[in-house]
């Protein structure tokens, strides 16, 4: 036997460079290909980690993503830690630096390993039964203890630098594992016209077939079938390949998540390339071929360092070139062991005994270790193991003669059978049976169009898998193949041990440090569904979300409560099948591509000339424009300042528009709004008021009527999409027979809107073909004419209360236009102003704004303006709803505007109104502060409010109660400045 | 034209294999017209609308497209396809049906290159495949968070609108796509 | 994400382009000033929500603009028919003729 | 057996041999005096109350599946009360109030653990509704405070305050008092307080029909194991909710939609209270066993399949990211559905039926664990005083007819 000098326990030298890694601080050496875990088993370093609760200390139990105990934080720098990483799929690279976790100070001096040694006051549920008194302790001590104890690996301190990716992809065949039953479904649907997907967790194709070197295909050996039948899937034009990327979950209609890694292996993962991709795939059919996972067998000290799956050493051995050990002593209860002790056997490793727990074996088998020199017990089990770090040595226990011997080993393989993969097929809802012939749940009835093939379907070998594949697949394959057969096994709900079971400690779920005993507990409390164990238990409840320990807990659970397997069932499985990197479901969408921020074509001037902005919806809008130092207060008074007394420029763009147009516009508008439509004018506009079927405003603004059969509708900023909706709803849904179609006109058109008594000074000079006296065109007018020349919309509305236009121009112009009107209004002092300004100058004139002036319990006549609201129409939406008993009784909150005693207090948005400020808490509220500013205009603070029976209450002093002091405020008319509306005429 | 936007794309993006270019300046009208009225519509105008959904008809000077059961968009270039507006006009007289102008509300991208399939997949749930989406074939869908609507005018060829404020999205998009193809 | 076939366009599409809209066949009142406060709260809030069997309206919002009906199993999430806007609700038959799931 | 310590340590010492069972599983009997469908954290609890504080001890809790596998072991568990109405924080805060002391009433750790749950602000829309809710509260007596954007960084040091494009914080709300609890504790505690003064608790026993007399009054309920006599039926079957009541002929406001949650793989302590972002439709806290437990919004289309879409979770994490980029490496473990009955209105339904005899608790869509220990005491004194409480009295289904809503999700509306 020869050795790699750096790696004690390295068999075969694959030919890959070495290449170095440091692991909780330590330089080791390792190989090319190599995993974490299987670099460090090549030092002879078992110690991986500890358990999530006992803190146990641990080593690899499997050799893939089933590991629930090698857990570490794998480390590239800052912002780059990932915790609870499994040693046994995190790929070497030169430089990897992992660290083990859940221990301090180190992984060898653990303070949290005390729980161990009281683990017995620490069982299963514990927690319920005991920190409740002295019941203050519970805040102070108890609760904050625990949560100290909380989590395996350390959280991540700094923002992750890294990228990620996403796409959505299709294909007519989707085929899950690239073991022998995949990579013969895929060579099958290769040869049709199919589009193929193959995807493989591993980084190299072959599953299984990487850890058995022994068998041949087609006289070819695996390595070579393998390098074959890769080169012809690359060569195939239909079919995709994905290496390192696991299927996570399986939902409706055939779509599947899968994750793909593709810098974690890198020793040079550069930030901005995308770490790991999310692939959406649709599917016409699925394969799936995820083999199985081999079931430890649960007793006595089955935890120790050094123990783990058959399987998972056959691994390490054939395709890492590692031993796990050089004295390996195996104990099973199924024929697939056999082969890995011969496996190691034949590469040198001295394997002193077989522990079987069944009474009988094939004479084959007997033979054949017979042949090799290895002793096999029959109908025996280990009862105990030694050592501290690692297994040192087995206890064999015979129980027909009740005696022990020990015996020396540096690793102990276990296998209690497998456990076909049906977490996929159990996400798409497809149903599940119980196989008696191989002790575990296989496959039933498919959900979707899918199927399972190979070891997940519980057909195991090598030849069955490859025939599976090809069939499922459409093809008619035939290998040939020579392969240890993979025998069978019996499952032992419980095996034998002198030892009481109170005196055990029999994992069955490893991490999360759940036993045996805790199962019997939990059964003996009464949590008789399995879905109850679980949760008592936490079974199946760790990272590895019970890959190795479900089937044994259901079992032993069976036991327990005296029902079959079939009666006690198996706990949901849930995606995704291994952990997921929130970054990748995020994929491209972070930063700026987080969310659309739409701006509108005159933001940019905005900006350039020093906009503070605000989100509203998803829009960017500008919110005031300081000058200099200014802050909001000031600029907001100036603003507001020079549009009542000059003029004032806003960028109203982002209002919502909607073209409606056909014979029956008229009809569909006196539908939609509560306002009567159908006589007013061409050119002329009018205020819409929109309710909801349930009488509560939804939206408004101002609407022209372009033609007999046009209208140019417009919507609140955030409400355009859902107005949209709403009419198309009713267009489609209820009055399909009206002659009218709906076009979102939103971005066509650019808004500038010029408000103060030289807006129509500042526009005369540059408008063509609008007489824009004020008798030609009055106040709620629309024309259509051209402004520099450009075609435009000019309205004259106003939301400020003085005259004003709104200068719509196709989009591509605004800014253009907005820079002109701009230029030519520095002789008028022209101010840009921005959406709080707005908000001021409208509240003076006590126009709502829709959803903060109402907040959608707000009827019409609750807002004062039943003005709107046409008595005549026969129906509107909503108006049957005004009739509803509560919404025409007294009592009502109803908007109204507020003064406050002080002029210089201005209230608190939101603020709660009580009519006796001197009641107890819980006090009587009446109403509250929706809209509060200070009105440089009026020189005092202005307040609108819907308060109950506010419009009796006028004159009346209400209250405020804020924390130390309580503002009184007499209720009033809202609008608060120039009540005739003279000023719309100034100018 | 889409200064205003920040994007003033028009260059490659990833050598030849995904390039990302803004289409000039279009006219674009939206027209509604009941799917019974269309033969008739068609013979008087001699628009030649496509009469299903997701059917275009293109020249270099005019797409028409139908996007819906009663809604086709018209993309014209201006300098080659002047009087439609007019033509549109005078047909109401003897139609009952709705066009509006939004020739500014879209922008239209052209995204080709033998990655622009797998761009467009990044946020594009559909399949793109030359069989279920041909040469000619045009739809509304979504890209991740913007609505945006696709043609395929060859193989690896597409033209695709979006409304003006979701171009920086989309071409975000797009860069972070290409990055991608860079970098690996 | 469920893929919805869309009886305008005559194709199945991602449900993320459209929306859904609610139970389906639910008349809005003709006469409503003449019926009840109580008639016209059933017509605004109840709702079958059936467990099983569900008609149901989407709009291929963005897609082609319309809204449809469609009937969909709820406990299996399987749809088994969708129809344009305006037809009648399928008979139990009928339903029953288009289930492919159980 | 009494928990505590001692009795722990007693058992520690008997290899834990000699547990009682908790709750035992019954056989039905052939009549009860109540009987509340649904064995979730709200069933179980009205039925520790109808006997605990009323007497009524002749009680049955009927559960298709097994007790607490419902919404009650589906959620996130956070525990709140600052609601915006005064009917609506009086409820929650009734609930609250009990939440607080459970563990010793029922001798069972529920851990309630006040860890505060912070609202977060992300434009002006939700500063002014923050505030509206912040000042109502404390008019009624409910604990809810503004923290400016600094104050929230101080709060929780990992919060991203960055002024960002998409959703940057402004501020936030925060209730002291309001936290997390230990879901399945919740119903494990109120069905071995319950069993062990007499209730009955019978599980995989689906109801299948409400029998009714020729006058209208129930007079039991039809199940998977034969008729069950009682002349007071209580149906507090969240999602199912709407099936049930239509075994009494009565149709429902109420629509069931998936509600998707997910965990992330346990880390060390990161997170000390819980986040919420209304906005962007995530919220998020850590569990004592150290996973991140993260909400995410409803699927549009109702179902009761308890399967959800991924493109839901995909929102739900790339806001997570967002809000807390620190968290972008962290991994998504286990990811689930539950189904959640919501009623117009998003309040609940809490009273009487038109059918006499039969109550209802309903309609607590995405909110109903906050509420269990309240829910239950009303619905118990509602069931035993045939009369609802003054607190509950307002979530009654005629709201629906006259048009008196507790909207709270309109108060909250972004519109402008």
């Amino acid at each position: 036997m020869t050795t790699d000098q750096p790696n004690p326990y390295r068999l075969s030298d694959s030919g890959t460079r070495q290449i170095s890694f440091t692991f909780d601080g330590k330089t080791y050496q390792g190989r090319e290909g190599d995993t974490l875990a299987s670099a460090l088993l090549a030092n002879g370093v078992h110690l991986m980690g500890r358990s999530f609760k006992y803190h146990r200390p641990r080593g690899v139990l499997g050799s893939g993503s089933e590991e629930p105990n090698a857990l570490v934080s794998f480390d590239r720098g800052a912002g780059r830690v990932t915790p609870n990483v499994r040693a046994t799929t995190l790929e070497l690279y030169d430089g990897l630096v992992a660290n083990s976790q859940n221990r301090w100070p180190s992984l060898k001096r653990d303070v949290g390993a005390f729980n161990n040694t009281f683990s017995m006051f620490f069982p299963a549920g514990f927690y319920n039964k005991t920190f409740m008194w002295p019941r203050s302790f519970w805040d102070k001590v108890y609760e904050p203890f625990i949560r100290s104890m909380a989590g395996l690996g350390l959280a991540p301190t700094k923002p992750d630098p890294d990228v990620y990716a996403s796409t959505y992809g299709h294909c007519d065949t989707l085929i899950v594992g690239a073991g022998p039953a995949g990579l013969a479904a895929a060579l099958a649907a290769s040869k049709t016209d199919n589009r193929v997907i193959l995807v493989d967790e591993n980084p190299a194709l072959g599953g299984s077939l990487l850890s058995s070197e022994k068998a041949s295909i087609d006289g070819a050996s695996i390595t070579d079938w393998l390098a074959q039948t890769e080169q012809a899937l690359r060569q195939a034009k239909n079919v995709t390949i994905l290496t390192r990327t696991t299927a996570i979950g399986y939902y409706h209609d055939n779509f599947i998540a899968l994750a793909e890694r593709l810098t974690d292996h890198l020793a040079d993962a550069e930030i901005g390339q995308s770490r790991e991709r999310l692939h959406r795939i649709r599917s016409d059919k699925v394969i799936l071929a995820q083999g199985a996972i081999e079931r430890p067998l649960v007793f006595h000290g089955n935890d120790l360092p050094g123990i783990m799956l058959a399987s998972a050493a056959q691994t390490f051995l054939n395709r890492y070139g590692t031993a796990v050990g050089y004295e390996v002593a195996v104990f099973t209860s199924h024929d697939s062991a056999y082969g890995a002790a011969f496996d190691l056997h034949d590469a040198g490793v001295h394997v002193p005994v077989i522990i079987e727990a069944r009474t009988d074996i094939d004479a084959d088998l007997r033979d054949s270790a017979a042949a090799r020199g290895i002793e096999i017990v029959l109908a025996a089990a280990v009862s105990n193991c030694f050592g501290k770090w690692r297994i040192n040595a087995l206890e064999l226990y015979t129980p027909i003669n009740g005696k022990t011997r020990r015996i020396k080993c540096d690793a102990l393989l276990m296998c209690g059978g497998w456990t076909p993969s049906l977490h996929l097929w159990s996400h798409s809802k497809s149903s599940i049976k119980w196989d008696d012939k191989i002790d575990a749940f296989v496959p039933g009835k498919a959900n979707e169009n899918a199927s399972c093939v190979g070891a997940c379907n519980g057909d195991f070998g090598l030849q069955t898998a490859l025939e599976a594949g090809g069939r499922v697949a459409g093809g008619e394959a035939t290998y040939t193949v020579s392969e240890v057969p993979f025998g069978r096994g019996e499952t032992f709900r419980s095996l034998p041990n002198y030892k009481d079971v109170s005196k055990q400690k029999a994992f069955v779920d490893f991490q999360n440090d759940a036993t045996e005993k805790d199962i019997s507990l939990a059964v003996r409390e009464g949590f008789s569904s399995i879905e109850h164990v679980k949760r008592y238990t936490t079974i199946g409840m760790a990272t590895d979300q019970g890959k190795t320990s479900n089937l044994n807990a259901m079992q032993i659970a069976s036991v327990a409560v005296k029902k079959s397997v079939q009666e006690v069932g198996l706990t949901t499985f849930r995606p995704p099948y291994t952990p997921t990197t929130f970054g990748a479901l995020a994929g491209y969408r972070s930063g700026d591509l987080f969310e659309v921020e739409r701006k509108t074509s005159i933001d940019s001037w905005a900006a350039e000339n020093d906009a503070v902005f605000e989100p509203v919806s998803i829009w960017r809008r500008a919110r005031y424009f300081p000058n200099g130092s200014e802050d909001m207060h000031a600029a907001v008074a100036r603003e507001c300042k020079a549009t009542r007394t000059s003029l004032g420029i806003f960028d109203a763009s982002t209002l919502g528009k909607i073209e409606i147009v056909g014979p029956d516009a008229a009809k569909f508008m006196n539908l939609m709004y509560t306002n009567p439509w159908a006589k007013l004018a061409v050119g002329r506009c009018r205020y819409g008021l929109m309710l909801r079927e349930d009488g509560y405003i939804y939206d408004d603004g101002v609407v022209g009527r372009m033609a007999e059969d046009r209208f140019h509708v417009t919507t609140t900023t955030g409400g355009a999409p859902r107005v949209f909706r709403h009419m198309e709803d009713y267009l489609q849904s209820e009055f399909p027979e009206l002659d009218v179609w709906l076009t979102s006109t939103t971005e066509q058109w650019a808004v500038i809107a010029l408000n103060g008594p030289n807006a129509r000074k500042l526009i005369a000079p540059f408008i063509d073909g609008i007489d824009l006296s004020p008798d030609a065109f009055p106040h709620m007018a629309v024309r259509e004419g051209k402004i520099f020349g450009i075609e435009t919309r000019l309205f004259r509305v106003s939301f400020s209360g003085e005259l004003g236009f709104e200068v719509n121009v196709p989009a591509h112009y605004g800014r253009a236009v907005w820079e002109a009107l701009f230029e030519a209004g520095a002789e008028y002092g022209i101010v840009p102003y921005g959406t709080e300004a707005m908000h001021v100058l409208r509240a003076e004139k006590g126009f709502i704004i829709v959803g903060q002036d109402t907040d959608g319990t707000v009827t019409p006549q609750d807002a004062g303006m039943s003005w709107a609201v046409s008595k005549k129409k026969k129906d509107f939406v909503g108006k049957r709803s005004l009739m509803r008993s509560d919404i025409v009784a007294n009592g009502r909150r109803q908007l109204v505007g507020l003064l406050t005693v002080d002029p210089n207090v201005v209230l608190e948005e939101g603020a709660q109104i009580v009519a006796d400020p001197d009641q107890p808490i819980p006090m009587d509220m009446i109403g509250h502060v929706t809209s509060s500013y200070w009105s440089e205009t009026l020189g005092r603070s202005i307040a609108m409010a819907v308060v109950k029976g506010g419009f009796d209450l006028e004159g009346k002093t209400i209250f405020v109660p804020m924390p130390g002091t309580t503002h009184s405020a007499k209720v009033c008319n809202p609008v608060f400045y120039d009540p005739d509306g003279e000023r719309l005429n100034v100018g | 034209m889409l200064v205003d936007q920040g994007l003033e794309i028009g260059d490659t993006l990833s050598d030849g294999c995904l390039t990302v270019l803004l289409v000039s300046e279009r006219t674009r009208y939206s027209l509604r017209i009941k799917a019974e009225d269309l033969t008739a519509f068609n013979l008087e105008s001699g628009l030649g609308l496509p009469e299903r959904i997701g059917q275009s008809s293109l020249t270099e000077a005019r797409m028409q497209l139908c996007l819906g059961p009663d809604e086709w968009l018209i993309v014209t270039q201006p300098d080659l396809d002047k009087g439609l507006g007019a033509q549109l006009k005078r047909l109401s007289d003897s139609f009952i049906f709705s066009f509006t102008d939004i020739s500014h509300r879209n922008i239209a991208l052209t995204v080709q290159g033998s990655e622009a399939v797998a761009a467009i997949n990044i946020g594009c749930p559909l399949d793109l495949s030359p069989e279920h989406f041909p040469v000619g074939k045009v739809t509304r869908t979504v890209f991740e968070n913007a609505p945006i609507m696709l043609l395929r005018t060859g193989e690896d060829v597409f033209h695709l609108e979006c409304w003006r404020s979701y171009g920086p999205y989309v071409t975000g998009l797009f860069a972070r796509y290409a990055k991608d193809i860079e970098m690996s | 994400m469920f893929l919805i076939h869309c009886p305008y366009c005559d194709e199945d599409r991602p449900e993320i382009e459209f929306s859904y809209a609610g139970e389906a066949h639910i008349a809005r009142p003709q006469n409503a000033d003449a019926i009840s406060d109580a008639e016209w709260s059933e017509y605004l809030f109840i709702r079958e929500n059936k467990r099983g069997i569900h008609c149901e309206r989407w709009w291929h919002t963005n897609g082609c603009n319309r809204f449809f009906n469609a009937v969909r199993n709820t406990v299996t999430d399987k749809f088994i028919m969708t129809y344009e806007m305006g037809e009648p609700r399928p008979t139990p038959e009928e339903i029953e003729a288009a289930r492919d799931d159980d | 057996m009494k928990f505590s310590a001692r009795s722990l340590f007693a058992n520690a010492l008997t290899g834990h041999k000699n547990w009682p069972e908790q709750f035992p599983d019954k056989e039905p009997e052939k009549q009860y005096d109540v009987i509340i469908v649904g064995a979730g954290g709200h069933g179980l609890g009205a039925a520790y109350y109808l006997a605990k504080k009323y007497g009524i001890r002749n009680v049955a809790v009927i559960e298709k599946g097994w007790l607490g596998g419902g919404n009650t072991g589906r959620n996130t568990t956070v525990i709140r009360s600052n609601y915006l109405y005064d009917e609506s924080a009086a409820i929650y805060d009734h609930s609250v109030d009990l939440w607080d002391g459970l563990s010793q009433e029922l001798n069972y750790n529920t851990m309630f653990s006040k860890r505060g749950v912070l609202m977060l602000a992300h434009n002006i829309h939700d500063v002014q509704s923050f505030q509206r809710h912040i000042h109502a509260n404390r008019l009624n007596g409910v604990d809810n405070q503004w923290l400016s954007r600094e104050d929230c960084k101080a709060f929780l040091p990992i919060l991203d305050i960055s002024e960002r494009p998409h959703y940057p914080v402004l501020g936030g709300a925060l209730q002291m008092r309001a936290g997390t609890a230990r879901h399945d504790s919740v119903a494990w505690g109120y069905a071995r307080a319950a069993s062990q003064i007499g209730v009955d608790i019978i599980q995989n026993c689906a109801v299948t029909g409400i029998r009714r007399s020729k006058d209208g009054a129930v007079t039991g309920v039809e199940t998977e194991k034969g008729f069950i006599k009682a002349n007071k039926i209580a149906v507090s079957a969240a999602g199912h909710s709407a099936v049930v009541m239509a075994m009494a002929g009565l149709r429902f406001p109420l629509e069931s939609y998936p509600l998707q949650a997910l965990v992330s793989e346990p880390v060390k302590p990161v997170m000390p209270c819980v986040v919420m972002s209304n906005a962007v439709h995530a919220y998020i806290s850590q569990s004592d066993k150290g996973e991140l437990v993260i909400g995410a919004g409803t699927d549009q289309y109702t179902s009761y399949s308890q399967r959800g879409a991924l493109h839901i979770l995909e929102h739900t994490l790339m806001s997570i990211c967002e809000l807390f980029p620190i968290f972008k490496r962290m991994r998504m473990l286990r990811s689930w559905a539950g189904i959640v009955d919501v009623t117009p209105d998003r309040s609940p339904i809490l009273g009487k039926t038109p059918i006499e005899g039969l109550y209802v608790n309903c309609g607590w869509g995405t909110g109903g664990f906050k509420a269990t220990p309240g829910a239950a005491d009303l619905l118990a004194y509602t069931i035993a005083h045939d009369e609802p409480h003054k607190i509950n009295a307002p979530f009654n289904l005629d709201r629906f007819t006259g048009g008196r809503l507790i909207d709270e999700a309109a108060a909250a509306a972004v519109a402008h």
